[in-house]
Protein backbone atom coordinates (compact mmCIF):
# COMPACT_ATOMS: atom_id res chain seq x y z
CA UNK A 1 0.00 0.00 0.00
CA UNK A 2 1.73 3.01 -1.41
CA UNK A 3 0.29 6.39 0.08
CA UNK A 4 1.98 9.01 -2.66
CA UNK A 5 2.76 7.68 -5.72
CA UNK A 6 4.83 10.40 -8.37
CA UNK A 7 5.03 10.60 -11.99
CA UNK A 8 5.98 13.37 -14.44
CA UNK A 9 6.58 14.66 -18.19
CA UNK A 10 8.31 16.63 -20.50
CA UNK A 11 6.56 19.40 -22.31
CA UNK A 12 8.96 20.83 -24.41
CA UNK A 13 11.84 22.22 -22.11
CA UNK A 14 9.20 21.91 -19.23
CA UNK A 15 8.66 19.23 -17.30
CA UNK A 16 5.27 18.49 -15.09
CA UNK A 17 5.35 16.99 -12.13
CA UNK A 18 2.42 14.89 -10.47
CA UNK A 19 2.72 14.20 -6.93
CA UNK A 20 -0.01 12.11 -5.91
CA UNK A 21 -1.77 11.42 -2.42
CA UNK A 22 -0.02 11.82 1.45
CA UNK A 23 3.34 13.46 1.08
CA UNK A 24 5.07 13.54 4.32
CA UNK A 25 8.73 13.08 6.00
CA UNK A 26 8.25 8.71 5.08
CA UNK A 27 8.25 9.47 1.09
CA UNK A 28 9.46 12.59 0.36
CA UNK A 29 12.50 11.31 -0.82
CA UNK A 30 11.39 10.06 -3.86
CA UNK A 31 9.50 13.48 -4.44
CA UNK A 32 13.29 15.28 -4.01
CA UNK A 33 14.69 12.79 -6.42
CA UNK A 34 12.30 13.45 -8.95
CA UNK A 35 13.22 17.35 -8.78
CA UNK A 36 16.76 16.28 -8.84
CA UNK A 37 16.24 13.81 -11.74
CA UNK A 38 14.68 17.29 -13.35
CA UNK A 39 17.74 19.04 -12.31
CA UNK A 40 20.11 16.94 -13.66
CA UNK A 41 18.42 16.75 -17.03
CA UNK A 42 18.65 20.51 -17.39
CA UNK A 43 15.24 21.08 -16.71
CA UNK A 44 14.71 24.17 -14.68
CA UNK A 45 10.94 24.95 -15.94
CA UNK A 46 9.07 22.82 -13.81
CA UNK A 47 5.53 22.89 -12.87
CA UNK A 48 4.08 20.69 -9.84
CA UNK A 49 0.59 20.03 -10.36
CA UNK A 50 -1.15 18.87 -7.20
CA UNK A 51 -4.66 18.26 -8.41
CA UNK A 52 -4.21 14.57 -6.52
CA UNK A 53 -2.08 15.78 -3.92
CA UNK A 54 -3.93 15.28 -0.88
CA UNK A 55 -1.61 16.37 1.90
CA UNK A 56 1.66 17.91 2.43
CA UNK A 57 3.69 18.54 5.55
CA UNK A 58 6.75 20.43 5.50
CA UNK A 59 8.88 17.92 4.48
CA UNK A 60 7.65 18.09 0.91
CA UNK A 61 7.59 21.71 1.18
CA UNK A 62 11.43 22.01 2.31
CA UNK A 63 12.20 20.05 -0.84
CA UNK A 64 9.90 22.73 -2.79
CA UNK A 65 12.22 25.60 -0.87
CA UNK A 66 15.55 24.00 -1.00
CA UNK A 67 15.85 24.11 -4.94
CA UNK A 68 14.61 27.21 -5.65
CA UNK A 69 17.73 29.40 -5.48
CA UNK A 70 19.55 26.96 -8.17
CA UNK A 71 16.63 26.73 -10.49
CA UNK A 72 16.01 30.59 -9.91
CA UNK A 73 19.92 31.31 -11.13
CA UNK A 74 19.18 28.89 -14.15
CA UNK A 75 16.76 30.98 -14.98
CA UNK A 76 14.23 28.85 -14.21
CA UNK A 77 10.96 28.53 -11.84
CA UNK A 78 9.29 25.92 -10.09
CA UNK A 79 5.20 26.99 -10.21
CA UNK A 80 2.52 25.35 -8.66
CA UNK A 81 -0.73 24.65 -10.10
CA UNK A 82 -4.11 22.90 -8.98
CA UNK A 83 -3.46 22.89 -5.65
CA UNK A 84 -6.65 22.01 -4.00
CA UNK A 85 -8.08 24.08 -0.89
CA UNK A 86 -6.94 22.63 1.64
CA UNK A 87 -3.36 22.12 1.15
CA UNK A 88 -3.47 25.85 -0.48
CA UNK A 89 -4.02 26.76 3.17
CA UNK A 90 -0.92 24.98 4.51
CA UNK A 91 1.28 26.27 1.59
CA UNK A 92 -0.15 29.66 2.56
CA UNK A 93 0.55 29.51 6.32
CA UNK A 94 4.04 28.81 5.54
CA UNK A 95 4.68 31.89 3.25
CA UNK A 96 4.65 29.65 -0.08
CA UNK A 97 2.22 32.14 -1.74
CA UNK A 98 4.38 34.86 -1.66
CA UNK A 99 6.70 32.92 -3.64
CA UNK A 100 5.58 30.89 -5.83
CA UNK A 101 3.59 31.02 -8.76
CA UNK A 102 0.08 28.98 -7.98
CA UNK A 103 -1.76 29.07 -11.06
CA UNK A 104 -5.36 27.68 -11.79
CA UNK A 105 -4.04 24.49 -13.70
CA UNK A 106 -1.51 22.70 -15.11
CA UNK A 107 -2.01 24.28 -18.57
CA UNK A 108 -1.89 27.69 -17.49
CA UNK A 109 0.87 27.07 -15.22
CA UNK A 110 2.98 26.13 -18.60
CA UNK A 111 1.45 28.52 -20.93
CA UNK A 112 3.20 30.88 -18.43
CA UNK A 113 6.81 29.26 -18.90
CA UNK A 114 6.21 29.68 -22.45
CA UNK A 115 4.60 33.00 -22.54
CA UNK A 116 8.19 34.29 -21.09
CA UNK A 117 10.38 31.93 -23.22
CA UNK B 1 -9.49 23.26 32.52
CA UNK B 2 -8.38 20.42 30.56
CA UNK B 3 -8.96 16.98 32.44
CA UNK B 4 -5.99 15.59 34.51
CA UNK B 5 -6.32 12.54 32.60
CA UNK B 6 -6.11 12.20 28.75
CA UNK B 7 -8.51 10.94 27.29
CA UNK B 8 -6.67 9.33 24.53
CA UNK B 9 -3.44 7.86 24.42
CA UNK B 10 -1.12 6.32 21.54
CA UNK B 11 2.04 4.24 22.01
CA UNK B 12 4.12 4.30 18.73
CA UNK B 13 7.39 3.40 17.91
CA UNK B 14 9.90 6.01 16.02
CA UNK B 15 8.48 5.25 12.39
CA UNK B 16 8.11 7.56 9.88
CA UNK B 17 5.36 5.13 8.09
CA UNK B 18 3.38 5.38 10.98
CA UNK B 19 2.69 9.19 10.40
CA UNK B 20 0.01 8.77 8.24
CA UNK B 21 -2.24 6.19 10.41
CA UNK B 22 -1.38 8.94 13.49
CA UNK B 23 -2.48 11.93 11.04
CA UNK B 24 -5.42 10.23 10.19
CA UNK B 25 -6.14 9.18 13.65
CA UNK B 26 -5.82 12.79 14.83
CA UNK B 27 -8.38 14.20 12.74
CA UNK B 28 -10.89 11.72 13.64
CA UNK B 29 -9.96 13.29 17.27
CA UNK B 30 -10.44 16.70 16.87
CA UNK B 31 -13.34 15.85 14.14
CA UNK B 32 -15.12 14.03 17.38
CA UNK B 33 -14.27 16.93 19.45
CA UNK B 34 -16.35 19.29 16.87
CA UNK B 35 -13.53 21.01 15.49
CA UNK B 36 -14.47 21.72 11.64
CA UNK B 37 -12.56 19.69 9.27
CA UNK B 38 -10.02 21.91 7.46
CA UNK B 39 -9.15 22.33 11.36
CA UNK B 40 -8.95 19.03 12.14
CA UNK B 41 -6.51 18.75 9.15
CA UNK B 42 -4.12 21.21 10.05
CA UNK B 43 -3.91 19.94 13.96
CA UNK B 44 -2.99 16.69 12.68
CA UNK B 45 -0.37 18.37 10.58
CA UNK B 46 0.75 19.81 13.33
CA UNK B 47 1.28 16.75 14.96
CA UNK B 48 2.99 15.45 11.95
CA UNK B 49 5.26 17.85 11.74
CA UNK B 50 6.07 17.55 15.76
CA UNK B 51 6.54 13.22 15.73
CA UNK B 52 8.84 13.80 12.87
CA UNK B 53 11.03 16.19 14.37
CA UNK B 54 11.10 13.84 17.52
CA UNK B 55 12.29 11.10 14.98
CA UNK B 56 14.78 13.18 13.40
CA UNK B 57 16.15 15.16 16.08
CA UNK B 58 15.71 13.55 19.26
CA UNK B 59 15.75 9.83 17.88
CA UNK B 60 18.16 10.88 15.01
CA UNK B 61 16.40 8.70 12.93
CA UNK B 62 16.03 5.28 14.92
CA UNK B 63 12.87 3.21 14.35
CA UNK B 64 12.86 1.41 17.83
CA UNK B 65 12.27 4.51 20.00
CA UNK B 66 8.85 5.45 21.82
CA UNK B 67 6.56 8.01 21.04
CA UNK B 68 3.90 8.91 23.48
CA UNK B 69 0.87 11.03 22.09
CA UNK B 70 -1.89 12.08 24.94
CA UNK B 71 -4.81 13.64 23.96
CA UNK B 72 -6.54 15.97 26.36
CA UNK B 73 -10.48 16.90 24.99
CA UNK B 74 -12.31 20.18 26.53
CA UNK B 75 -15.37 21.89 24.79
CA UNK B 76 -13.25 24.48 24.42
CA UNK B 77 -10.45 23.27 22.86
CA UNK B 78 -8.04 20.04 22.22
CA UNK B 79 -4.35 19.56 23.59
CA UNK B 80 -1.94 17.29 22.55
CA UNK B 81 0.79 16.15 24.55
CA UNK B 82 4.06 13.94 23.20
CA UNK B 83 6.47 12.24 25.15
CA UNK B 84 9.80 11.10 24.08
CA UNK B 85 13.12 10.69 25.12
CA UNK B 86 16.36 11.31 23.20
CA UNK B 87 17.95 14.21 22.32
CA UNK B 88 16.38 17.35 24.17
CA UNK B 89 14.98 19.97 21.71
CA UNK B 90 16.62 23.46 21.28
CA UNK B 91 14.54 25.41 19.66
CA UNK B 92 15.07 28.55 17.67
CA UNK B 93 12.86 31.66 19.01
CA UNK B 94 12.79 33.83 16.20
CA UNK B 95 10.27 33.32 13.84
CA UNK B 96 11.64 32.24 10.32
CA UNK B 97 13.03 34.54 6.81
CA UNK B 98 11.87 32.75 3.78
CA UNK B 99 13.88 34.94 1.70
CA UNK B 100 16.90 34.06 3.30
CA UNK B 101 16.01 30.20 3.87
CA UNK B 102 15.85 30.07 -0.18
CA UNK B 103 18.80 31.62 -0.76
CA UNK B 104 20.50 29.42 1.91
CA UNK B 105 19.11 26.58 0.01
CA UNK B 106 17.32 25.48 3.14
CA UNK B 107 15.26 22.55 2.65
CA UNK B 108 14.00 21.92 6.18
CA UNK B 109 13.23 24.41 8.64
CA UNK B 110 9.85 25.08 8.34
CA UNK B 111 8.04 22.52 10.37
CA UNK B 112 8.28 24.05 14.13
CA UNK B 113 7.38 27.26 12.44
CA UNK B 114 4.13 25.70 11.13
CA UNK B 115 3.29 23.91 14.03
CA UNK B 116 3.25 27.47 15.67
CA UNK B 117 0.94 29.04 13.05
CA UNK B 118 -1.58 25.92 13.41
CA UNK B 119 -1.43 25.96 17.04
CA UNK B 120 -2.29 28.84 20.02
CA UNK B 121 0.45 27.42 21.90
CA UNK B 122 3.47 24.93 21.53
CA UNK B 123 5.60 24.33 24.25
CA UNK B 124 8.31 21.88 24.87
CA UNK B 125 10.07 21.02 28.22
CA UNK B 126 12.55 18.59 29.36
CA UNK B 127 12.42 16.93 33.00
CA UNK B 128 14.82 14.68 33.46
CA UNK B 129 15.21 12.00 30.94
CA UNK B 130 11.68 12.47 28.98
CA UNK B 131 10.86 15.14 26.69
CA UNK B 132 7.36 16.75 25.79
CA UNK B 133 5.89 18.79 23.04
CA UNK B 134 2.45 20.48 24.41
CA UNK B 135 0.16 21.84 21.67
CA UNK B 136 -3.42 23.59 22.26
CA UNK B 137 -5.54 24.63 19.59
CA UNK B 138 -8.95 26.29 20.88
CA UNK B 139 -12.03 26.47 18.92
CA UNK B 140 -13.18 29.69 17.27
CA UNK B 141 -16.64 30.70 18.20
CA UNK B 142 -18.25 29.93 15.13
CA UNK B 143 -16.84 26.81 14.72
CA UNK C 1 7.44 -15.49 19.29
CA UNK C 2 6.28 -12.27 19.68
CA UNK C 3 7.78 -9.68 21.78
CA UNK C 4 7.42 -8.94 25.09
CA UNK C 5 6.53 -5.40 24.64
CA UNK C 6 3.79 -4.29 22.48
CA UNK C 7 5.03 -2.13 19.44
CA UNK C 8 1.88 -0.12 19.64
CA UNK C 9 -0.80 0.72 22.36
CA UNK C 10 -3.40 2.60 22.10
CA UNK C 11 -5.78 3.04 25.14
CA UNK C 12 -9.35 5.00 24.39
CA UNK C 13 -12.46 5.38 26.41
CA UNK C 14 -15.23 3.00 25.90
CA UNK C 15 -17.08 5.15 22.93
CA UNK C 16 -18.54 2.93 19.83
CA UNK C 17 -17.85 6.60 18.48
CA UNK C 18 -14.13 5.90 18.24
CA UNK C 19 -14.47 2.36 16.62
CA UNK C 20 -14.25 3.48 13.24
CA UNK C 21 -11.05 4.94 13.83
CA UNK C 22 -9.47 2.17 15.16
CA UNK C 23 -10.54 -0.07 12.92
CA UNK C 24 -8.73 1.77 10.14
CA UNK C 25 -5.80 2.12 12.56
CA UNK C 26 -5.72 -1.48 12.96
CA UNK C 27 -6.27 -2.04 8.76
CA UNK C 28 -3.18 0.75 8.74
CA UNK C 29 -0.99 -1.37 11.35
CA UNK C 30 -1.36 -4.66 9.64
CA UNK C 31 -1.09 -3.59 5.86
CA UNK C 32 2.78 -2.22 7.43
CA UNK C 33 3.16 -5.54 8.74
CA UNK C 34 2.58 -6.85 5.06
CA UNK C 35 -0.94 -8.59 5.54
CA UNK C 36 -3.04 -7.91 2.19
CA UNK C 37 -5.44 -5.70 1.98
CA UNK C 38 -8.78 -8.11 2.43
CA UNK C 39 -7.01 -9.93 5.36
CA UNK C 40 -5.99 -6.21 7.20
CA UNK C 41 -9.78 -5.36 6.95
CA UNK C 42 -10.79 -8.65 8.14
CA UNK C 43 -8.42 -7.91 11.31
CA UNK C 44 -9.77 -4.90 11.90
CA UNK C 45 -13.42 -6.40 11.95
CA UNK C 46 -11.97 -8.67 14.68
CA UNK C 47 -11.15 -5.50 16.61
CA UNK C 48 -14.08 -3.77 16.35
CA UNK C 49 -16.18 -6.73 17.30
CA UNK C 50 -14.17 -7.10 20.62
CA UNK C 51 -14.08 -3.85 21.22
CA UNK C 52 -18.03 -3.43 20.32
CA UNK C 53 -18.64 -6.25 23.00
CA UNK C 54 -16.25 -4.93 25.74
CA UNK C 55 -18.34 -1.58 25.82
CA UNK C 56 -21.62 -3.44 25.30
CA UNK C 57 -21.02 -6.15 27.73
CA UNK C 58 -18.48 -5.33 30.14
CA UNK C 59 -19.25 -1.53 30.73
CA UNK C 60 -22.72 -1.84 30.31
CA UNK C 61 -22.51 1.27 27.25
CA UNK C 62 -21.02 3.27 29.86
CA UNK C 63 -18.75 5.66 27.93
CA UNK C 64 -16.00 6.82 30.76
CA UNK C 65 -14.12 3.75 30.75
CA UNK C 66 -11.02 2.67 29.45
CA UNK C 67 -9.92 0.19 26.60
CA UNK C 68 -6.54 -0.44 26.03
CA UNK C 69 -5.33 -2.47 22.76
CA UNK C 70 -1.71 -3.55 22.27
CA UNK C 71 -0.35 -4.45 19.05
CA UNK C 72 2.41 -6.79 18.53
CA UNK C 73 3.76 -7.21 15.75
CA UNK C 74 5.85 -10.65 14.28
CA UNK C 75 7.30 -10.93 10.69
CA UNK C 76 5.10 -14.19 10.94
CA UNK C 77 1.75 -12.63 12.34
CA UNK C 78 -0.13 -10.23 14.12
CA UNK C 79 -1.10 -10.15 18.09
CA UNK C 80 -3.84 -7.93 19.50
CA UNK C 81 -4.72 -7.69 23.09
CA UNK C 82 -7.33 -5.89 24.52
CA UNK C 83 -7.19 -5.03 28.08
CA UNK C 84 -10.51 -3.57 30.10
CA UNK C 85 -11.79 -3.90 33.38
CA UNK C 86 -16.03 -4.28 34.34
CA UNK C 87 -17.98 -7.35 33.75
CA UNK C 88 -15.53 -10.26 33.07
CA UNK C 89 -17.04 -12.26 29.50
CA UNK C 90 -18.46 -15.48 29.36
CA UNK C 91 -18.40 -16.62 26.27
CA UNK C 92 -20.40 -19.81 25.16
CA UNK C 93 -18.21 -22.98 23.78
CA UNK C 94 -20.64 -24.09 21.15
CA UNK C 95 -20.85 -22.67 17.35
CA UNK C 96 -23.98 -20.74 16.45
CA UNK C 97 -26.84 -21.92 14.77
CA UNK C 98 -27.97 -19.17 12.20
CA UNK C 99 -31.18 -20.87 11.81
CA UNK C 100 -31.91 -21.18 15.25
CA UNK C 101 -31.29 -17.28 15.70
CA UNK C 102 -33.34 -16.70 12.94
CA UNK C 103 -36.48 -17.89 14.32
CA UNK C 104 -35.51 -17.17 17.98
CA UNK C 105 -35.23 -13.11 16.13
CA UNK C 106 -31.89 -12.81 17.71
CA UNK C 107 -30.66 -9.37 16.73
CA UNK C 108 -26.68 -10.28 18.06
CA UNK C 109 -24.68 -13.17 18.88
CA UNK C 110 -22.89 -12.98 15.81
CA UNK C 111 -19.17 -11.07 16.75
CA UNK C 112 -17.47 -13.62 18.75
CA UNK C 113 -18.09 -16.10 16.23
CA UNK C 114 -17.08 -13.66 13.64
CA UNK C 115 -13.67 -13.06 15.68
CA UNK C 116 -12.99 -17.04 15.96
CA UNK C 117 -13.34 -17.41 11.92
CA UNK C 118 -11.50 -14.51 11.20
CA UNK C 119 -8.82 -14.96 13.74
CA UNK C 120 -6.38 -18.52 14.51
CA UNK C 121 -6.79 -17.54 17.93
CA UNK C 122 -9.45 -15.93 20.26
CA UNK C 123 -8.39 -16.42 24.28
CA UNK C 124 -10.53 -14.67 26.85
CA UNK C 125 -8.81 -14.52 30.00
CA UNK C 126 -9.60 -12.56 33.38
CA UNK C 127 -7.09 -11.94 36.40
CA UNK C 128 -8.17 -9.51 39.43
CA UNK C 129 -9.65 -6.66 37.90
CA UNK C 130 -8.45 -7.19 34.36
CA UNK C 131 -9.88 -8.98 31.46
CA UNK C 132 -7.88 -9.42 28.43
CA UNK C 133 -8.98 -10.89 25.34
CA UNK C 134 -6.10 -11.92 22.96
CA UNK C 135 -6.62 -12.47 19.25
CA UNK C 136 -4.02 -13.65 16.95
CA UNK C 137 -3.94 -13.73 13.49
CA UNK C 138 -0.48 -15.61 10.94
CA UNK C 139 0.16 -14.82 7.35
CA UNK C 140 -0.80 -17.62 5.39
CA UNK C 141 2.30 -18.44 3.04
CA UNK C 142 1.73 -16.51 0.25
CA UNK C 143 0.65 -13.27 1.72
CA UNK D 1 -18.63 14.09 9.57
CA UNK D 2 -21.39 11.61 8.88
CA UNK D 3 -19.35 8.23 8.63
CA UNK D 4 -22.84 6.20 7.89
CA UNK D 5 -25.92 7.45 5.80
CA UNK D 6 -29.16 5.55 5.11
CA UNK D 7 -31.94 6.33 2.75
CA UNK D 8 -34.68 4.42 0.69
CA UNK D 9 -37.11 3.97 -1.97
CA UNK D 10 -40.31 2.02 -2.97
CA UNK D 11 -40.67 0.36 -6.28
CA UNK D 12 -44.22 -0.97 -6.24
CA UNK D 13 -44.51 -3.16 -2.94
CA UNK D 14 -40.92 -3.27 -2.81
CA UNK D 15 -38.42 -1.42 -0.60
CA UNK D 16 -35.10 -0.77 -1.59
CA UNK D 17 -32.31 0.94 1.00
CA UNK D 18 -29.29 2.28 0.67
CA UNK D 19 -26.88 1.51 3.38
CA UNK D 20 -23.80 4.08 2.63
CA UNK D 21 -20.42 4.05 3.91
CA UNK D 22 -19.49 2.55 7.56
CA UNK D 23 -22.36 0.31 9.42
CA UNK D 24 -21.33 -0.75 12.87
CA UNK D 25 -22.62 -0.75 16.26
CA UNK D 26 -21.73 3.42 16.89
CA UNK D 27 -25.07 3.99 13.66
CA UNK D 28 -26.75 0.63 13.37
CA UNK D 29 -29.76 2.28 15.28
CA UNK D 30 -30.04 4.07 11.88
CA UNK D 31 -30.42 1.03 10.34
CA UNK D 32 -32.26 -0.72 12.63
CA UNK D 33 -35.44 2.17 11.98
CA UNK D 34 -34.85 2.26 9.07
CA UNK D 35 -35.94 -2.07 8.86
CA UNK D 36 -38.97 -0.67 11.13
CA UNK D 37 -40.00 2.02 9.39
CA UNK D 38 -40.58 -0.54 6.26
CA UNK D 39 -42.32 -3.41 8.11
CA UNK D 40 -44.64 -0.36 10.19
CA UNK D 41 -45.67 0.46 6.60
CA UNK D 42 -46.26 -3.74 5.89
CA UNK D 43 -43.66 -2.85 3.08
CA UNK D 44 -42.21 -6.71 4.02
CA UNK D 45 -40.28 -6.81 0.68
CA UNK D 46 -36.87 -5.56 0.95
CA UNK D 47 -34.03 -5.23 -1.12
CA UNK D 48 -30.74 -3.86 0.58
CA UNK D 49 -28.89 -2.30 -1.91
CA UNK D 50 -24.98 -2.27 -0.82
CA UNK D 51 -23.17 -0.57 -3.73
CA UNK D 52 -22.23 2.26 -1.54
CA UNK D 53 -21.63 0.33 1.54
CA UNK D 54 -17.69 0.18 2.76
CA UNK D 55 -18.29 -1.80 5.67
CA UNK D 56 -20.40 -4.14 8.21
CA UNK D 57 -19.62 -5.60 11.45
CA UNK D 58 -21.52 -7.92 13.02
CA UNK D 59 -24.37 -4.90 14.92
CA UNK D 60 -25.15 -4.09 11.33
CA UNK D 61 -25.50 -8.05 10.61
CA UNK D 62 -27.39 -9.02 13.63
CA UNK D 63 -30.53 -6.57 12.26
CA UNK D 64 -30.58 -8.44 9.01
CA UNK D 65 -30.92 -10.83 10.78
CA UNK D 66 -33.45 -10.10 13.74
CA UNK D 67 -36.20 -8.97 12.00
CA UNK D 68 -36.14 -12.00 8.80
CA UNK D 69 -38.46 -14.28 10.83
CA UNK D 70 -40.81 -12.24 10.84
CA UNK D 71 -40.30 -10.65 7.31
CA UNK D 72 -40.67 -14.30 5.92
CA UNK D 73 -43.86 -15.08 8.06
CA UNK D 74 -45.37 -12.15 6.17
CA UNK D 75 -44.44 -13.63 3.03
CA UNK D 76 -41.76 -10.92 2.08
CA UNK D 77 -38.10 -11.49 1.68
CA UNK D 78 -34.27 -9.53 2.62
CA UNK D 79 -32.59 -9.70 -0.32
CA UNK D 80 -29.13 -8.00 -0.65
CA UNK D 81 -27.65 -6.49 -3.70
CA UNK D 82 -24.46 -5.03 -5.27
CA UNK D 83 -22.38 -5.52 -2.57
CA UNK D 84 -18.96 -5.11 -2.75
CA UNK D 85 -16.14 -8.15 -3.16
CA UNK D 86 -14.68 -6.85 0.68
CA UNK D 87 -18.15 -6.90 2.49
CA UNK D 88 -19.83 -10.41 0.60
CA UNK D 89 -16.78 -12.08 2.45
CA UNK D 90 -17.79 -10.68 5.72
CA UNK D 91 -21.85 -12.02 5.09
CA UNK D 92 -19.84 -15.44 3.54
CA UNK D 93 -17.96 -15.94 6.53
CA UNK D 94 -20.76 -15.91 9.14
CA UNK D 95 -23.28 -18.24 6.67
CA UNK D 96 -25.48 -15.08 5.25
CA UNK D 97 -24.42 -15.89 2.08
CA UNK D 98 -26.79 -19.99 2.34
CA UNK D 99 -29.85 -17.51 3.89
CA UNK D 100 -29.58 -14.47 1.32
CA UNK D 101 -30.38 -14.13 -1.89
CA UNK D 102 -27.14 -12.06 -2.95
CA UNK D 103 -27.96 -10.34 -6.54
CA UNK D 104 -25.80 -8.67 -8.44
CA UNK D 105 -27.70 -5.28 -8.80
CA UNK D 106 -30.58 -3.78 -7.68
CA UNK D 107 -32.86 -4.33 -10.36
CA UNK D 108 -32.40 -8.27 -10.73
CA UNK D 109 -33.55 -7.91 -7.24
CA UNK D 110 -36.45 -6.03 -7.66
CA UNK D 111 -37.44 -8.23 -10.42
CA UNK D 112 -36.51 -11.54 -8.56
CA UNK D 113 -39.36 -10.05 -6.06
CA UNK D 114 -42.10 -9.23 -8.84
CA UNK D 115 -41.72 -12.47 -10.80
CA UNK D 116 -43.31 -13.86 -7.45
CA UNK D 117 -45.75 -11.81 -6.67
N1 LIG E 1 12.00 17.03 18.81
C1 LIG E 1 13.12 17.74 18.58
N2 LIG E 1 14.27 17.36 19.13
C2 LIG E 1 15.38 18.03 18.92
N3 LIG E 1 15.46 19.15 18.16
C3 LIG E 1 14.35 19.58 17.58
C4 LIG E 1 13.13 18.91 17.74
N4 LIG E 1 12.21 19.57 17.06
C5 LIG E 1 12.84 20.60 16.47
N5 LIG E 1 14.13 20.62 16.79
C6 LIG E 1 15.13 21.62 16.35
O1 LIG E 1 14.44 22.70 15.74
C7 LIG E 1 14.92 22.90 14.43
C8 LIG E 1 13.78 23.37 13.55
O2 LIG E 1 12.87 22.34 13.33
P1 LIG E 1 11.99 22.37 12.05
O3 LIG E 1 11.39 23.70 11.94
O4 LIG E 1 11.03 21.24 12.10
O5 LIG E 1 12.97 22.15 10.87
P2 LIG E 1 13.78 20.87 10.41
O6 LIG E 1 13.38 19.73 11.27
O7 LIG E 1 13.38 20.69 9.01
O8 LIG E 1 15.22 21.25 10.59
C9 LIG E 1 15.52 21.59 14.01
O9 LIG E 1 16.48 21.71 13.00
C10 LIG E 1 16.07 21.07 15.32
O10 LIG E 1 17.35 21.61 15.55
N1 LIG F 1 -16.28 -8.35 26.52
C1 LIG F 1 -17.32 -9.09 26.95
N2 LIG F 1 -17.72 -8.99 28.21
C2 LIG F 1 -18.75 -9.70 28.66
N3 LIG F 1 -19.42 -10.59 27.94
C3 LIG F 1 -19.07 -10.74 26.66
C4 LIG F 1 -18.01 -10.00 26.10
N4 LIG F 1 -17.90 -10.36 24.82
C5 LIG F 1 -18.86 -11.28 24.60
N5 LIG F 1 -19.58 -11.52 25.70
C6 LIG F 1 -20.70 -12.47 25.85
O1 LIG F 1 -20.74 -13.29 24.69
C7 LIG F 1 -22.01 -13.18 24.05
C8 LIG F 1 -21.84 -13.30 22.55
O2 LIG F 1 -21.23 -12.13 22.04
P1 LIG F 1 -21.46 -11.74 20.55
O3 LIG F 1 -21.25 -12.96 19.70
O4 LIG F 1 -20.63 -10.58 20.20
O5 LIG F 1 -22.99 -11.36 20.48
P2 LIG F 1 -23.74 -10.10 21.06
O6 LIG F 1 -22.73 -9.18 21.63
O7 LIG F 1 -24.39 -9.54 19.86
O8 LIG F 1 -24.68 -10.66 22.06
C9 LIG F 1 -22.59 -11.89 24.52
O9 LIG F 1 -23.98 -11.85 24.46
C10 LIG F 1 -22.05 -11.79 25.94
O10 LIG F 1 -22.83 -12.50 26.83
Amino acid sequence: MKHFHIRSKLVGNIAVIYPKGHLDAHNVERFEKEILKQIGNDVVNIVIDCKELNYISSAGMGIIMGYLDEIRDKSGDIKLSSVNERVYEIFDLVGFTEIYDFLQNEKTAINKFENVS
Amino acid sequence: MFPEKPELTISIPSKTELLKMIVEMTKHIAIINQFPQAEAQKIALALDEAITNVIKHSYKGSMNENVKVDFYCHKKGLKIKISFTGVPPVLEKIAIDLNKMIKEKKKGGLGVELMKRIMDSVEYKTTGNTNTCEMIKWKTPES
